[in-house]
């Protein structure tokens, strides 16, 4: 084993080495060293975090025909850190009757939920994380304490208009976890397993060519459970003049801007794992772990920028709007799609590999067509209502 | 060793680091608080009555109907990892599982309670 | 190790601190909060003797997971009834709705 | 002492407090937020019982679900911020004792009996929890029939929620 087919075993023996020479008991070694790796990691990701501002203002820049950051350090690079250096020499305000506890945890809760959802992404085939049997489940307990920390920064701030935000942003996380949940299972029907590593394993077809109509889904619920647009009403800036963090001030801010964006790009991450064959790619990833590591930051970074492009390209829709794609289209169609999936995965066990993917995906044509034709019959009823009150006002007249 | 360790220590490290960074913010701003800056924002408008608004039912239903569904996929889990190696028995079982929850939904679709009124 | 003595303890603390909600508050969301440690302190016991007990019997999880549907469905319906009652007679004391009293 | 007992104590602790703040805090809201501290810290002996899957469901259902909707009915049901009147009834005393005598008993019934202190069997390798629950929950010789009741129940709950809470008369 060397250092450039598995470097965190190296690097982790190394140091363990070195730790139980100084008399430190092996069980202590072991646990100190997994300390270190997880705050490298994680130290890793605040600086990608960082560079994410960057990207999100130069690529909403492009959509927007304008240049974008550019005037400190060469194409604005070091303009996040001149943001950084603001945000922490702000000022940080508390408003009076805030409930300071609560108020004061939220931002570290928030920022917390996003940063342990990176426990469970694998890397490389060799750098697994934490490789959990409930890796799949991780994401959602993640969410809900995303989903927390929301009400506590919303109740917490005594503030009317963070208040309805946080209410709005929950009411709209929460229902959209049905759906991401309905389609998570799809990739675990497939599998046989929650594992991220075997899902990623079991993927020599990658999943978005069985099932795309899940990978749509799946996006479509990642974009509301981040709050972006079109589903960021939470935040309103006409209505509601940003929401639940609208007390919050300096580095508490930072924490939770921080957090959406590294947020996106985990999802962008999880995205790919489950539906583009996460760190592998054509055999690549066997090369070197460093080369599975570009690969699936290159994909992470592509589902985040599918997601900006979303958010810059679709305009924000009204909450009962949303509330109802989600409840009358969405988690109906999700939980059609795992039934048919179950029972195409059954009927179509043992069967050839190009039979298996072409029933999976006309079985996914159709149900998308017949939930299609639904929308259009529902969609011609109401034109016709309004078509019917526009002549009784018209005779009226 | 146990793997939740791991986790654990993702735990304790995710709210080490933004507390130090928040930390670091409090150490390096500026502390002038005054009754003006502290009111709660309202677009500079004099904050009316209280922070703590009474608030729509309608989120409560969205909350309750999320609730069960919630509860119910989580079952699924288990079942979906199982899939592969069981019957039709198993899947039909599924079905059934997932219509009587379908059910639900139809229910409160039909009393009207997913309507933002 | 831990011994199963330790998880039986800490699941009678919290079935008693979960009573003693159930008893003692006015308020009936918080009566209601008393009831969900109560059921947390079931599951504890039940997890901890699947642990202890045969690990291939799967008893103690389905009866854990069955308790998280049963919980799932008190708490909705009950909350339920406490708003319901909220909105008839604008109280969420508990000792004030006493009208099979009479 | 072992590392695994230390956490054992930390974390128990820790939810016992946090049960006790649950049922003598004022302020329901702090209330529901000291509930989630009890069920994270029970999902912790959850992990500490090799028990990861209801762990994370512990997780979900309980924290993002049940906790949420407690303060969803926290804030339907409140004329004022400040909560009025005591928070406890004239009878807590007796609740209390009652309490504190149902956990002596439990203990004493509990420590009389043989496999009180009895020490965990190794987990044979290869055990895969959620594969042996799934096949218990799916198999017609497990629990099927619960497994399909808990989704009338689920089902039950939700019509009688619905029906109760927003009744449009």
């Amino acid at each position: 084993m060397n250092f450039w087919n598995d470097p965190l075993k190296v690097a982790a023996d190394w140091l363990t080495g070195i730790f139980t020479g100084w008399g430190m008991p092996s069980v202590g070694a072991n646990v100190l060293v997994a300390f270190l790796g997880v705050l490298m990691l994680i130290t890793i990701l605040m600086v990608i975090d960082i560079f994410l501002v960057w990207i999100e203002r130069k690529v909403v820049a492009r959509f927007q025909d304008r240049l974008g950051p550019n005037r400190v350090g060469p194409f604005g690079l070091i303009q996040p850190f001149a943001d950084i250096i603001k945000l922490m020499i702000k000022e940080d305000t508390t408003p009076d009757g805030a409930d300071k506890v609560v108020y004061n945890i939220a931002p570290l809760l928030s920022m917390m939920s996003v940063l342990i959802l990176w426990a469970v992404v694998p890397l490389a085939p060799v750098m697994l994380g934490v490789d959990l049997n409930a890796g799949v489940l991780f994401i959602i307990a993640a969410g809900s304490i995303g989903t927390l920390s929301i009400i506590m920064a919303g109740w917490s701030s005594n503030n009317k208009f963070s208040v309805i935000g946080a209410f709005r942003q929950v009411a709209v996380m929460v229902s959209f976890e049905i759906p991401m949940l309905a389609v998570l299972l799809i990739p675990t029907i497939f599998s046989g397993s929650m594992g991220m590593n075997a899902i990623i394993q079991s993927q020599d077809i990658w999943f978005i060519f069985l099932s795309p109509l899940a990978a749509l889904i799946f996006l479509i619920a990642a974009i509301a459970e981040l709050g972006r647009a079109p589903f960021d009403l939470a935040e309103g800036e006409s209505e509601l003049v940003s929401g639940y963090n609208i007390e919050y001030s300096g580095m508490k801010f930072g924490m939770f801007y921080a957090g959406e964006l590294l947020h996106a790009f985990t999802f962008g991450g999880f995205w790919a794992i489950m539906f583009f064959g996460g760190y592998r790619f054509f055999g690549l990833e066997k090369v070197s772990p460093f080369l599975a590591i570009v690969i699936i930051l290159f994909k992470a970074l592509l589902g985040y920028w599918v997601i900006m492009w979303v958010k810059y390209t679709v305009m924000r829709i009204r909450i009962d709007q949303m509330l109802a794609f989600n409840w009358k289209f969405l988690t109906p169609v999700a939980f059609v799609l795992v039934m048919v999936t179950a029972l195409m995965n059954a009927l179509l066990r043992g069967a050839p590999s190009w039979l298996f993917i072409t029933g999976m995906l006309l079985s996914n044509v159709i149900v998308a067509w017949v939930s299609m034709e639904f929308v259009r019959s529902a969609a011609r009823q109401e034109r016709e209502k309004v078509e019917g009150l526009k002549q009784v006002a018209e005779a009226h007249h | 060793m146990n793997e939740w360790l791991y986790v654990g220590l993702f735990f304790i490290v995710g709210l080490i680091i933004p507390a130090g960074a928040i930390g670091a913010g409090w150490l390096f701003g500026p502390k002038k608080p005054n009754p003006i800056k502290q009111s709660t924002y309202e677009c500079g408008i004099e904050p009316v009555g209280e922070g703590w608004v009474q608030f729509k039912a309608q989120y409560y239903i969205f909350a309750l109907v999320f609730l069960v569904f919630d509860v119910e996929t989580v079952f699924l889990f288990p079942w979906a990892v199982r899939l592969g190696q069981l019957g039709m028995f198993a899947v039909v079982e599924g079905i059934v599982f997932i219509l009587i929850l379908v059910a639900g939904l139809v229910y409160t679709w039909r009393k009207g309670m997913l309507e933002w009124a | 190790m831990i011994p199963l003595s330790w998880y039986l303890i800490l699941a009678a603390g919290l079935f008693s601190i979960g009573l003693f909600g159930v008893l003692a508050r006015r308020n009936a969301v918080a009566i209601l909060l008393g009831v969900e440690l109560m059921l947390n302190a079931v599951n504890i016991n039940l997890v901890a003797f699947w642990r202890y007990g045969d690990i291939s019997m799967m008893a103690g999880q389905v009866f854990a997971i069955i308790v998280f549907a049963v919980a799932a469905a008190e708490v909705a319906v009950g909350l339920a009834l406490v708003i319901s009652v909220y909105r008839r007679r604008s109280t969420v004391v508990a000792e004030d709705l006493d009208l099979l009293k009479w | 002492m072992t590392g695994e007992q230390v956490i054992f104590l930390i974390v128990g602790a820790v939810t016992l407090i946090a049960g006790l703040m649950v049922v003598t805090v004022r302020n329901l809201v702090h209330a529901a937020l000291w509930l989630v501290a009890t069920l994270f810290g029970v999902a912790i002996v959850y992990t500490l019982l090799n028990a990861g899957f209801l762990a994370v469901v512990q997780v979900v259902v309980y924290i993002g679900a049940i906790a949420i909707l407690f303060i969803f009915a926290v804030m339907l049901t409140r004329r004022q911020a400040a909560e009025t009147g005591a928070s406890v009834n004239p009878n807590w005393l007796v609740g209390a004792v009652m309490s504190v005598l149902t956990f002596a008993g439990l203990v004493y019934l509990l420590q009389t009996w043989s496999g009180f202190s009895k020490q965990a069997a190794a987990i044979p390798s290869g055990f895969d929890a959620i594969n042996q629950l799934g096949n218990a929950l799916t198999s017609p010789t497990g629990y099927v029939l619960p497994f399909e009741v808990a989704s009338v129940l689920l089902l039950a709950a939700l019509v009688g929620a619905v029906y109760l809470a927003f009744n449009k008369k």
